[in-house]
């Protein structure tokens, strides 16, 4: 009876911060999985994202809420931040992954400093109502804390998938991951579609930052534990895929939870990267990934 | 790629123009009068929030400067950025004593940092005073080492001691430990857990958890299975602030009646904003809170000029935590250097383990492993937290100490109850 | 490249001054600062066997530094083992786990690869965090006999011994790059198949390249814990090596040994020097602008930014022949 | 009739659903001279692929020199003999010409203490040895496809595969490297040609065979090969007479 | 009004290699012209200047249409496509995952002033009824013939002046080839589409063309205008076997 108790408990906390992850991890399965640019700063772009949250949550604005209308000039800084890396890789003919990495490093230690010289290095959280408060069904309990930013994930997921399947937008998108000169021949510019790629996942990390701040305070250093995690969870899910990026997080939170619960909480993160490092060991594409 | 030899000179003498560049550019500074301080902040990476220390430090030497120097010359001070990193220190350190010739040192913010400095303060035989570090001194045993946190003579072990003694006086016996996996909780976790078995409690609950985890719902649910009376928490500000929200969110169960101890974190105005109410019933280790049993001299004052720097400078609103010890530890210094009217770090030291020191956080005496003889890390209760504003934390009553005994200003609540 | 008498002569003489300078320089803090520098030399060239020569990119620096690290930590403590049987424990044990690695690389590429790697720190640092005998999070004190007279204390010491260490490293990255191994490991690093067809066995290869670095990288952790006295996870599992060990190379060049050399030698000297001047949270945004600029003006680094300079077409393709 | 250097036997190749290869049934002379043709797509590269190694068939088997090699590695087919160019070059970028043909002789290990001679005489032969030291990605198209012969040269191989190892080059160009494999063949080396350039298979081939999604469908001398009406179909279409 | 597409003196190559030498063609409205060649020899090269993949190196192509003159040498792809010439190209380029309907619509998507998308689509479906009962179904599934349907009521979907084909008959079945040819041909025929059209079968391709321009190595070497192709087709056949 405990043990069910314990492990219904663990399976929905595990998805729950599954859900988050995959939240985390959005962008870059769009960046990353999609494009192919390595963006390691991708992270830093989260906490600043939580960082603009939480000073308009300062105002009194719910997070989420702020988040969502903050996705529009993050959508704008994606396209700028693209249109630089392009200019510096991409036109002229080169530019390889031990490039883009650095440059992306790069790019993550200044938003970080930019963060610490913006607002200091004091851990910053937000204030809404429903923080401290769980929902409880049966002998499941989930704080809000999680479960809110929780459920934004599958509505993001079904936004992004409605916007993939059902507008042309979406489709260039998709189309701009398999051949760029297919775009080209049906008379869209397929660079325009990947600076558009990569505000959107800017965009993204505006959202993933109002729920990593919902479950907890943030500084300006957070993203260098996020780093790991986010990748392990796209490469898992095989890079690109959408659904994918959601199973894979929650896999791994799951993961995590049993852990935490069952072994020791200390053991967690290394059993998330052990999952990671068996699943490319056997299948390397990726948990849904199409062969290579 | 073909590099001939010219070129390869030329580069060769750029990096030794490099390397000797802090040489030159830090010689011409070292012709100065001033009596030099030194030691290395983090200023970023994971332990940046601690950076106001350098308010304490700033503080004390402008205090000492305001007043005339010591021994006719102004202090100053050198302080180099460590980024939090242990590595980093060895070099900063070797910088300050070999090449700033600092007179004076202070070490780096906490146990993991300074440990690498104390073999070569005990090498060059240089008088150090640790900076909330715990159990530094130990093993190298160091007797130019001079703390200032008021752990104790004990650290290690009694540092949270005043916890086991307020479940010993209110007679709980069923006791969990819950601690990160850092350095410091570590330490008091291991401490706490033989301070309870010393004492005859029982242990039900013993555990460690990674440092990012933010769900405490799996180690609450398990918490509560195992029925304690009393849970010694020991944790970082990320987590501890998780494990307050999960506190309300998931509970902790009828039989607990003391919950806290070793949380670092609640000392923080951001956490204390953040948390507000849900921090009521909390019993927390603290090193000053403005109670009326703790008025030190000169604390307030320092407390309002450090509140105003530090708004500026978008650190710590409150200060409560380092910096007073910061400029205690200057303190430290400047009176022994008063007292002897010396530089000469023997006589110094000397005179510090034989005289007690009048400072802002009490008056204070060494052991021979340079501790204070005395314990006075308080345990103070939130209670009657309302809202978040920031303001409440200034008054006294918010913040109720429990122990140590003499600087007691109230008595425990039980956990349900205070926060009820 | 440089002639083999040339490099012996200089290395010899590099070497030789090196055990001469605790004699000269009295200032301990050079040898800190110096420590540093070649610590990276040693990590960056070890990195670039693998990274540069063969083409597979390691993320994951700071788990082999990391094993170095507390293998030699461990040894220390346990056995109270003398520091040369620390680097070589150290390095053997780097040897294998690039071994590990390397078994991945029969099956994935790319930046898959890279991402394992990234796994790997954070699987060992889990396991060390674990592990009682290694000191969890608290790590371990390591305070060691006193060294030889002659170094006049620690710091020259590990400064001599992480010298030789550099020096090796630098020796074997050279004889690599002009025998058939660094040949094969750059045909690899230019085309698969074609090595194959060529007769290079590129599975065996990718294994002995990984190894090779692998165990480089892991002797350069070796002397760290008599350098600072205590080890613990965060600083030697840290990012910042991971980071260092591929912006040095990028950042010298990474065809050729004297890139990484280049790399750690600038890089690590600004660091160094940063850390002590500027010292603050510009410290850091000034590495993060200097990594950005250079990748922009210089992907090639500083050797193909000079050879550029020199040689003009030297290593641009010729341009189109005109059309009849 | 003397026994086969290489048999391919029923050998196929299935990419996931796709047949990209087969059954393809083809025996290989000592020295002799064969020409692969087909359109694009048609799976001469993937029958040469399984050929050299960098393939494994799907089903049949590989017999070389005697010898099963069906699922044995590529480096270790070169070492049996077999080399190969590709259709785009794959120059092994930042080493010299010499160095390139280094590769091979390192791990093939022919007289490896004359090794330096060998490259040497094989520059030489390919009219390469004035670049001996320039780095690949200084050399022309022309020499790129050089370098890639003499790399495939330089161990004395018994079979050479050259994948479409004239195109993009001039007339004159053309013939100069038809007449270099002309000269390797003379001394006792197999070669199979694949090819799109037609005037140059038909003049070097003794035998040429035409693929066309992934079978075989004509086999001959150049002069009945372009004779074959199924040759004519694949390359000109049906001709039909107008309504 | 004089209507066509003119390519002057072009050459191009990639990197060392030159690939075209000083090509010049022109395709007139209405026309269907043809591109023969083996493979290698530039066609594809030269249908890829015109849509601007490759950047000639030298000469100019000029689109002539209602009085204007364009210079598309110096375009990007997109741009040449929006302007109203529509591409089949060389391996098709679908997008394998996407549907038949939006590849179609990713193609139809854009604003160019010309036509109504939802009306070209009827038409292609109405051209293809095999794409319309296939429209749900990714294009990765189809069949070869079907995909260059798809392939080229994708190029209709851009609503072109203009279209160039790109060898599509390359990997088909015989009976396919027909089909594929037949329904370039139809276009031209019914819906008075310009076309020039690469191929490599040549008797069928001379037969639907007005005009065929014979490639080899880079250079026309040969122009065939309608009806005297049977004369000519024996020696043209052995010269690109390379008999002759």
């Amino acid at each position: 009876m405990m043990l069910i108790d314990l492990a219904a408990n663990a399976l929905a906390s595990g998805a729950a911060l599954g859900s988050i992850y995959a939240l985390l991890a959005m962008g870059l399965a769009i960046t990353f999985g999609l494009l192919h640019v390595p963006n390691v700063a991708h992270p830093a772009i989260v906490v600043a994202g939580a960082y603009a949250v939480a000073l308009a949550n300062g105002y009194g604005a719910d997070p989420l809420l702020a988040a969502l209308l903050l996705t529009v000039p993050f959508y704008v800084l994606g396209l700028g931040f693209y249109t630089f890396y392009s200019r510096a890789f991409e036109l002229r003919g080169r530019g390889n992954s031990l490039q883009s990495l650095t440059l992306f490093f790069g790019v993550a230690l200044v938003i970080e400093i930019g963060l610490v010289i913006a607002f200091g290095t004091d851990l910053r959280s937000v204030s809404v109502p429903y923080v401290g408060q769980s929902l409880s069904v049966g002998f499941v309990t989930l704080p809000y804390r999680f479960l809110v930013p929780a459920l934004v994930t599958p509505a993001v997921i079904l936004a992004l998938w409605l916007y993939l399947t059902r507008t042309h937008g979406g489709l260039a998108l998709r189309a701009v991951a398999h051949d760029e000169r297919a775009l080209s021949i049906s008379g869209i510019d397929p660079s325009s579609v990947k600076r558009h790629a990569f505000g959107l996942a800017t965009a993204l990390a505006v959202l993933a930052g109002a729920a990593l701040i919902i479950t907890g305070p943030v500084d300006p250093f957070t993203d260098r534990s996020l780093l790991g995690r986010v990748f392990a969870v796209v490469v898992l899910a095989g890079l690109g895929s959408i659904p994918g990026t959601l199973v894979a997080a929650v896999l791994i939170g799951v993961a995590e939870a049993f852990v935490t619960t069952f072994v020791s909480p200390s053991w967690a993160p290394g059993v998330a990267f052990a999952i990671l490092l068996g699943t490319l060991g056997l299948r390397p594409s990726g948990l849904f990934g199409a062969s290579r | 790629m073909k590099i001939n030899r010219r070129e390869f000179a030329v580069l060769g003498a750029g990096v030794s123009a490099g390397l000797a560049m802090p040489a030159i550019w830090t010689g011409a500074r070292a012709q100065g009068q001033p009596i030099r301080v030194g030691c290395s902040v983090s200023l970023t990476g994971a332990l940046a929030s601690t950076k106001n220390s350098l308010i304490g430090y700033e503080l004390w030497r402008d205090d000492v400067n305001a007043a005339g120097g010591l021994l006719g010359r102004k202090v100053e001070l050198v302080v180099y950025d460590d980024q939090s990193s242990p590595a980093a220190v060895p070099g900063i350190y070797s910088k300050l004593v070999d090449v700033d010739k600092v007179d004076l040192l202070f070490s780096p913010y906490g146990a993991n940092l300074t440990a690498t400095v104390m073999p070569l303060a005990k090498q060059r035989d240089r008088i150090i005073i640790g900076i909330l570090t715990l159990a530094s001194n130990d093993r190298l045993k160091h007797d130019k080492f001079f703390q200032a946190a008021p752990w104790g003579p004990n650290g290690a072990e009694d540092w949270a001691r005043g916890f086991f003694d307020l479940a010993i006086a209110n007679k709980l016996q069923r006791i969990a430990i819950i601690a990160a996996d850092t350095e410091f909780s570590k330490t008091a976790a291991a401490g706490g857990k033989r301070v309870s078995e010393a004492a005859g409690l029982k242990v039900v609950m013993n555990q460690v958890y990674p440092p990012t985890l933010n769900d405490f719902s799996a180690i609450l649910r398990n918490l509560k299975a195992a029925e304690p009376e009393a849970v010694f928490l020991c944790s970082y500000p990320p987590d501890s602030t998780a494990m307050v929200r999960g506190l309300s969110e998931i509970g902790v169960g009828e039989s607990v009646k003391l919950f806290g101890g070793g949380m670092v974190g609640p000392q923080y105005a951001s956490l204390l904003q953040t948390l507000g109410p849900a921090l009521n019933g909390i019993v927390n280790f603290h090193l000053y809170v403005p109670e009326p049993t703790l008025k030190f001299q000169g604390i307030e004052g320092f407390l309002t000029r450090y509140q105003a720097i530090a708004k500026e400078r978008q650190v710590d609103p409150l200060g409560f935590y380092i910096p007073p010890f910061c400029y205690a530890a200057g303190q430290m210094l400047s009176e022994a250097v008063k007292a002897t009217g010396t530089l000469e770090e023997a006589k110094l030291a000397q005179w510090l383990h034989g005289n007690p020191v009048e400072t802002i956080v009490g008056k204070i005496a060494f052991n021979e492993l340079g501790d204070w003889t005395e314990r006075r890390v308080l345990m103070a209760q939130f209670r009657n937290i309302a809202g978040n504003d920031l303001e409440q934390f200034r008054q006294a009553g918010k913040q109720v100490v429990l122990d140590p005994p003499a600087l007691k200003s109230g008595d425990l609540v039980p956990f349900a109850k205070a926060r009820a | 490249m440089m002639r083999t008498g040339t490099f012996a002569t200089i290395a010899v003489l590099l070497g030789a001054a090196g055990f001469l300078l605790p004699q000269v320089v009295a200032n301990p803090y050079y040898f800190y600062a110096g420590y540093v520098v070649l610590q990276y030399i040693v990590i960056a060239t070890g990195w670039n066997i693998l990274g540069g020569y063969a083409g597979y990119i390691n993320f994951g620096t700071s788990a082999f530094f990391g094993a170095g690290v507390y293998t030699s930590a461990y040894l220390m403590q346990a056995f109270e083992a003398p520091l040369v049987v620390q680097i070589v424990a150290a390095a053997l044990v780097g040897v294998a786990l690039g071994v590990a690695t390397g078994y991945l690389t029969l099956r994935i590429q790319g930046v898959y690869f890279s991402i394992a790697t990234l796994a790997l720190v954070v699987v060992l640092e889990t396991v060390v965090h674990n592990t009682e005998a290694l000191g969890g999070a608290s790590g371990l004190t390591t305070i060691g006999p006193p060294p030889p007279a002659w170094f006049k204390g620690q710091t020259q010491y590990v400064f001599c011994v992480m010298l030789v260490l550099a020096l090796l490293a630098v020796v074997i990255a050279r004889w690599i790059e002009t025998s058939w191994l660094g040949r094969g490991f750059r045909a690899i690093r230019a085309s698969e198949p074609a090595a194959e067809s060529c007769g290079v066995p590129t599975l065996r290869m990718k294994l002995i390249a990984c190894a090779i670095s692998g165990g480089i990288i892991a002797a350069a952790g070796a002397p760290y814990p008599s350098y600072a006295y205590h080890v613990e996870p965060v600083s030697a599992f840290g990012l910042l090596i991971a980071l260092n060990a591929l912006a040095m190379p990028l950042i010298g060049g990474t065809r050729s040994w004297m890139g990484p050399v280049i790399g750690a030698v600038l890089l690590g000297t600004i660091q160094q020097v940063a850390t002590v001047t500027i010292s603050s949270e510009y410290n850091i945004l000034a590495v993060g602008l200097l990594l950005i600029a250079f990748v922009v003006a210089a992907p090639e680094g500083l050797l193909g930014l000079l050879s550029a300079v020199r040689g003009g077409v030297r290593w641009s393709a010729k341009p189109a022949r005109k059309p009849a | 009739m003397t026994a086969p250097l290489l048999s391919v036997r029923q050998v196929e190749k299935t990419f996931g659903a796709l047949r990209a290869l087969g059954p393809v049934e083809l025996d290989l002379r000592p020295g002799e001279r064969l020409g692969l043709i087909g359109p694009n797509g048609s799976g001469k590269t993937t029958l040469i692929n399984c050929i050299a190694g960098l393939l494994v068939p799907t089903a049949g088997a590989i017999v070389y020199a005697g010898e099963d090699v069906t699922r044995r590695p590529a480096h270790k087919r070169a070492r049996m003999g077999i080399a190969r160019s590709f259709q785009i070059p794959r120059p092994f970028t930042g080493m010299t010409v010499l160095e390139n043909l280094f590769v091979p002789l390192d791990y093939l290990g022919r007289g490896a203490g004359d090794a330096r001679a060998r490259a040497e005489g094989v520059l030489r032969s390919m009219r390469l040895d004035g670049r001996r030291d320039a780095p690949v990605e200084s050399l022309s198209q022309l020499e790129l496809r050089k370098l890639e012969l003499a790399r495939a040269l330089v161990t004395e191989p018994r079979l050479l595969i050259a994948d479409e190892a004239m195109a993009g080059l001039a007339d004159s160009e053309i013939d100069e490297i038809l007449s270099l494999l002309l000269d390797l063949n003379r001394t006792g080396v197999a070669v199979i040609m694949i090819e799109h350039i037609m005037h140059a298979v038909m003049r070097f081939s003794e035998r040429v065979i035409c693929l066309e999604t992934g079978r075989i469908i004509a086999e001959g001398t150049p002069q009945s090969i372009v004779e074959d009406p199924h040759v004519q179909r694949v390359y000109f279409g049906e001709q039909q007479n107008r309504p | 009004m004089n209507n066509r597409i003119v390519l002057e003196r072009v050459s191009a190559g990639y990197g060392a290699v030159t690939v075209l030498h000083d090509v010049s063609l022109e395709v007139r409205e209405g026309e269907l012209v043809a591109l023969l060649g083996m493979n290698g020899n530039g066609k594809s090269t030269l249908l890829n200047c015109i849509l601007g993949f490759v950047r000639p190196t030298s000469g100019r192509i000029l689109m002539e249409w209602g009085g204007r003159v364009t210079d598309l040498t110096a375009m990007r792809p997109h741009d040449i496509v929006n302007l109203g010439i529509g591409a089949v190209p060389e391996g098709r380029r679908l997008v394998p995952t996407l549907s038949v309907e939006d590849n179609l619509s990713l193609a139809g998507g854009v604003r160019r002033g010309r036509g109504s998308p939802a009306e070209t689509l009827a038409f292609c479906y109405e051209t293809f009824p095999i794409l319309r009962e296939r429209r749900r179904q990714a294009a990765g599934t189809l069949s070869g013939g079907q995909q260059q349907m798809l392939a080229i009521a994708r190029a209709l979907m851009t609503a072109p002046r203009f279209m160039v084909v790109d060898e599509p008959s390359v990997g088909l079945a015989p009976i396919v080839v027909d089909q594929v040819i037949d329904a370039v041909k139809q276009l031209q025929t019914a819906r008075g589409m310009t076309i020039l059209m690469a191929e490599q079968s040549f008797f069928q391709a001379v037969e639907v063309a007005a005009r065929a321009y014979v490639l080899s190595h880079g250079r026309i070497i040969r122009t065939v205008e309608q009806g005297r192709e049977l004369a000519d087709g024996e020696e043209i056949r052995r010269t690109m076997m390379g008999m002759a």
